[in-house]
């Protein structure tokens, strides 16, 4: 299965999706921004970063982009796709998912590890995953605040379109303790934390058994691959 | 310089963090009487020569669809300066 | 638009007419700008001038520095050098890790404009320090921050607290480096004078390897990145108003503002122009921007340039030929391209939509010309004004409060022995700012981009993995204990060296090289300049001890308010490199039941302990006596456990003493812990507050699995480390239980130490 | 509600990457006659009663001392709306 991943200027975390897609079994092929050919991918992952230095809005400039306009395209059609804190950014910013992200309610940067809950593991990036499992991934953002008004809010809850809520401590004020969320038809995933940078052991979150041995975040990536196997 | 000024402001009913901080701050030094502040973006769009109505219009359609993100945002006012 | 000045001081006018200077202005003493003259046998244009003035500063030419640091390169013997494929005097220095792979690393200051602007001050430190590591060809892997402040309590420290930790947070984040480590210092020395130093590590394969010279006539000189624009020169405005009519800009700002992603996008433009070999030579832009850029480049290949300097793309037109040529604009570079490269170099920075333009070729001439359209500018040596300048033989003088100093031991303070005070006194140095949890200023770099990062904060050091293929991994650690210099500057820096050394051995690396970056106050007090003979000489004397030598680094004088000078802080910085990355050791225990040694003895030093600052406020005496036949015995050893897989943790033992580490090795994971000192206090003659807080060198606790004990112990006598089983890690009690002294509920404990720095800085 | 707006910009010589990024985003866009963007704030403090004079002598003291940053921006407008 071959998974693009959109590396724009300013883009950061795009070796470490692939490598992820890779641990996870699937092939990553890398996409260029500036391209509208997005080479036949089964799958695409909007990695994280600061595209364009996140100036203006973050996500904002990197939404014009090519290489988004046609993910956004495809995602009508069905083409599954995950949003990792940037790429959460980007696909609000592009309308595929509602609501915005906004300063951290404490101003700062914040890099922790996150506990989370899934909440619905009927979309393609989830579907391995426990109905309220909880996992841990690391965190780390200046932005990723989410604010919706409160009927999107509403309608968000009662389709279940929220995939994932922070536990433990809200590290940046989202409303409703959001950490991720999904579109009607449960193909398009973002969230803030990064799942990516939990899928190697060594190189994870610290776990009760060891120093940085957390792989929770590769069941999104297996996820997908078998929703496409199934599809 | 010609130029077209775009005023941006997080929307009336959304949470506004810097803004709160900076509020915040405010009291702390005493400034009671601010009851809250906002903080909204003041963006100068320069020209290299006299600024048309129809520089505007476009001005007004790129504020709205691209430097502010009408779900959060609202576009405030758009001014020219020559 | 502001207009483009055509005013300008050229050669001609130079040679015809004699003229009053602001020489004094510019910061140039009377016989420099006498020998200017003398090597150019005119008075110098006013574009000639400035490049002089701002090359020939201490912050660029070293001048009065230059003797000492020499010895960094002759202190060294041939096993030393083995692996040593750059040394001092590039951009940073280069170390071979083998399997084809080699290591550029090097700390540099951005303290003065970091005070004047912390956050801009900051993010531009970060930036220019990753540029030099670019230069070298390398891809950069990490950056490290070491960071000095005011009292917490005075009331302008959190505005550069938050300053600075924002602006690292902002320019590393973005460029998508992680941040492994660093240092956080409170005290009130460096109240007017805060210390940003910067650190930055890249890899790159043997052949990438790029310097810094412009050696083959007919290449072109290529300007590219950001535009220039009027940051970071107000010192020249001097020489911008003589030259300029009157409706131009006057006063233009001192301060240069980043912009990472410009960075970020030019470090990947800048790697695919290196794969696809189109760059001969390559220079960042840094402190005196194209001046320094263009002389070096041609000095350092022994060849001339001409350069025409109205092709450089400018953010505003109406800049000076002496404001371009000094403008500290960020985010550029300089490079040495082919003719026949040129359609190759052209496509790779259009991709990535970097700006460029040629602004000239290497010469086969030893002179650097510069063009103003029409009008010669400048017309010089170029050796002269990127090398040749002054060098300063300071005086040199014994401060006259050294030796009070020294005799006001902490002999003299008052030892606790009742339990309670003691363990009082324990919870007090665990929440002192300088030995509190530092979170609230790591906590806002991301330690986890690029997926490599094997140990970083809160461990003892920071550790990358570069190979993916063998697990092949470097680490690194940095440490700078002014109080130890003030005490003793010689000692001090070999203290420094000592505990990045421990602090890279404790995670079972081997340590390989040094960098480092000299704090100190004005040359111009003879005083300090002591400090800064004695520093330099103890640490080039303990680099050639302990066979790791120095690669590069930087100074930073004049760290100073009126009179009063910082501590010498030389920050040292120790690289080490680990076989795979899967035999990490991490600095806290995990485990149940593993017995807890201590490794080495500890002698009664409190003198200039962080006991002594925080009990007592007191700082005096005799800084713990440098022992570094055992540190590399300590290292030795762990290394060799470290591949047998024998030790689950290890932490060294530095500020706050055994007390401390202890603490700290219980905290990073939550495990408790029972331990006994009665063994100690017998072993090496001591009292409790000497067991608990004295700060002796080569001293390091470790955990070891229970099933390891004896042939653990057995190694440890083999290879002459003294070692003494002081406790058991016990994770169900969740507290810290000294027998005979206190017991400390882990919860507690952490709420104190994680709450000092939010509470101080919100 | 009474408010007073302050409006803050970057120092004209000093770089403004936002500023920067939108202005190269707009030339993509085919927005060629915008010849440079610069992106400052505006900072809106809400009072609950009408405003006098001073409160804007004092809104004057806040915008030069706290709101912005001397050494890289300028207070360009000090106004209110009631
Ligand atoms: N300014 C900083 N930037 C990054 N890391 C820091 C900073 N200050 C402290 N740290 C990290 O926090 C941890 C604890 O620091 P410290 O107590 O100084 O270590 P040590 O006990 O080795 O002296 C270390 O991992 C160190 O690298
Ligand atoms: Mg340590």
């Amino acid at each position: 299965m071959k998974i693009g991943v959109i590396t724009y200027p300013g883009t950061l975390d795009d070796r470490d999706a692939q490598r992820a897609i890779r641990l996870a079994g699937g092939t990553p092929v890398p996409l260029w921004h500036a391209d509208s050919d997005i080479k036949k991918v089964d799958a695409v992952v909007l990695p994280g970063g600061f595209s364009y230095g996140d100036y203006l809005r973050c996500g904002a400039i990197a939404a014009q982009a090519p290489a988004t306009q046609e993910v956004v395209r495809l995602a009508a059609q069905g083409l599954p796709v995950l949003g990792i804190c940037n790429g959460f950014q980007i696909l609000v910013e592009s309308r595929l998912l509602p609501g915005g992200l906004i300063r951290n309610e404490h101003q700062h940067f914040i890099c922790r590890d996150q506990r989370i809950r899934v909440e619905n593991t009927s979309t393609a990036w989830t579907n391995l995953f426990e109905q309220d499992e909880e996992i841990t991934i690391p965190l780390k953002n200046a932005e990723g605040g989410y604010i919706a008004s409160a009927e999107t809010l509403k309608m968000l809850e009662a389709e279940n379109r929220v995939v994932f809520r922070y536990l433990d401590v809200n590290p940046n004020g989202s409303m409703n303790d959001i950490a991720g969320l999904t579109n009607e038809r449960g193909n398009v995933v973002g969230l803030m934390p990064h799942p990516e940078h939990a899928t190697e052991a060594g190189f994870g979150p610290d776990t009760d058994i060891a120093t940085r041995s957390g792989v929770d975040g590769l069941k999104f990536f297996q996820s997908v691959l078998k929703a496409l196997v199934n599809a | 310089m010609p130029k077209i000024i775009v005023e941006i402001m997080p929307k009336q009913d959304l949470l506004d963090p810097p803004g709160k901080a900076v509020a915040n701050a405010l009291k702390r030094s005493g400034h009671n009487d601010i009851v809250n502040v906002r903080i909204g973006k003041r963006i100068e769009l320069h020209f290299d020569r006299p600024i048309t109505q129809a520089d505007l219009d476009s001005a007004g359609r790129v504020a709205a669809s691209f430097l502010s993100n009408d779900v959060i945002e609202d576009v405030v006012a758009i001014t020219k300066e020559d | 638009m502001r207009k483009r000045p055509t005013n300008v001081d050229t050669v001609s006018d130079a040679i015809a007419n004699d003229k009053e200077q602001p020489w004094k202005e510019l910061g140039l003493k009377q016989d420099e700008y006498q020998e200017i003259k003398t090597i150019l046998g005119r008075r110098p244009t006013s574009s000639e001038l400035a490049m002089y003035s701002v090359m020939w500063s201490e912050h660029c030419s070293y001048k009065s520095s230059k003797i000492y640091l020499r010895q960094f390169g002759e202190k060294v013997t041939p096993a030393m050098k083995k692996d040593l494929m750059v040394g001092m005097g590039e951009n940073a220095g280069v170390v071979d890790i083998g399997e084809g792979l080699a290591v550029t690393f090097k700390v540099e200051s951005h303290n003065h404009p970091s005070y004047i602007e912390p956050f801009q001050g900051a993010a531009t430190g970060v930036g220019g320090i990753v540029r030099d590591i670019l230069t070298m060809g390398a891809r950069p892997i990490a950056v490290m921050d070491q960071l000095r402040f005011g009292a917490p309590s005075d009331p302008d420290t959190a505005r550069v607290v938050h300053g600075v930790t924002s602006g690292i947070s902002f320019y590393g984040n973005c460029l998508g480096l992680p941040n492994i480590g660093g240092e956080t210092v409170f005290d009130k020395v460096y109240q007017g004078n805060p210390l940003v130093n910067a650190l930055a590590v890249g890899v790159m394969k043997h052949e990438d390897l790029k310097l810094a010279k412009a050696s083959n006539p007919g290449d072109l000189v290529i300007l590219f990145g950001a535009r220039t624009g009027g940051d970071g020169i107000g010192g020249v405005s001097v020489l911008a108003s003589e030259t300029f009519d009157s409706t131009g800009p006057t006063k233009r700002p001192a301060v240069q503002v980043g912009d990472p992603f410009a960075e970020k996008v030019l470090i990947e433009c800048c790697l695919e122009l290196f794969y696809a070999g189109v760059v001969a030579g390559i220079q960042d832009l840094g402190g005196a921007g194209i001046s320094c850029a263009t002389s070096e480049l041609a000095s350092n290949g022994g060849k001339g340039m001409k350069v025409q300097l109205q092709n450089v793309l400018l953010r505003d037109d109406s800049l000076t030929p002496e404001e371009i040529l000094m403008s500290e604009s960020q985010e550029r570079m300089m490079a040495i391209v082919p003719t026949k490269d040129l359609k190759a170099f052209k496509a790779i920075v259009t991709k990535w939509e970097v700006e460029y333009s040629v602004l000239g070729e290497v010469i086969d001439e030893d002179r650097l010309y510069i063009n103003w359209g029409e009008q010669e500018i400048v017309n010089v040596p170029p050796r002269t004004v990127a090398h040749d300048g002054p060098v300063y033989h300071r005086p040199v003088e014994y401060p006259k409060y050294q030796d009070a100093l020294n005799a006001n031991s902490s002999k003299t303070l008052l030892r606790a022995s009742a339990p309670a005070e003691l363990a009082k006194q324990i919870l007090a140095i665990v929440t002192s700012p300088n030995q509190a949890d530092k979170s609230w200023i790591t906590a806002q770099y991301d330690r986890y981009v690029m997926g490599n990062t094997a140990l970083s904060m809160p461990d003892d050091a920071g550790m990358i993995r570069v190979s993916e293929e063998t697990g092949l991994g470097i680490t690194l650690a940095t440490d700078a204990n002014g109080k130890y210099c003030q005490l003793d500057p010689y000692h001090g820096a070999q203290l420094a060296l000592a505990e990045a050394y421990r602090n890279v051995a404790v995670t079972g690396a081997k340590p390989k090289a040094v960098t480092n970056c000299l704090n100190f106050g004005s040359p111009e007090n003879p005083e300090v300049m002591w400090q800064f003979k004695e520093a330099t000489a103890g640490l080039a004397d303990a680099c050639m001890e302990l066979g790791v030598p120095v690669t590069g680094g930087n100074v930073s004088f004049y760290n100073q308010t009126g009179d009063v000078a910082i501590y010498p802080t030389p920050v040292v910085g120790v690289l080490g490199v680990i076989d795979n990355v899967a035999r990490r050791i991490p600095s806290g225990w995990q485990d149940e039941g593993n017995n807890i040694y201590l490794l080495g003895t500890t002698k009664d030093e409190l003198d200039g302990s962080a006991w002594a600052e925080t009990i007592h406020g007191h700082l005096g005496g005799k800084p713990p006596v440098v022992d570094l036949a055992s540190e590399k015995k300590l290292a030795d050893l762990i290394h060799g456990a470290a591949i047998q897989g024998m030790i689950e943790a290890a932490h060294d033992i530095s500020e706050g003493g055994l007390a401390i580490a202890i603490v700290e090795a219980a905290l990073r994971f939550n495990v408790g812990a029972r331990i006994w000192l009665d063994e100690v206090l017998e072993r090496d003659n001591l009292d409790l507050t000497a067991a608990l807080f004295s700060e002796s060198q080569a001293r390091v606790i470790v955990s070891v699995g229970r099933e390891d004990d004896v042939k653990f112990q057995a190694l440890c006598e083999a290879r002459g480390v003294p070692v003494l089983r002081i406790g058991v890690t016990d994770k169900a009690s969740g507290l810290i239980e000294i027998k005979d002294l206190a017991s400390f509920e882990l919860n507690e404990v952490r709420k104190g130490w994680a709450s000092t720095l939010p509470e101080l800085f919100g």
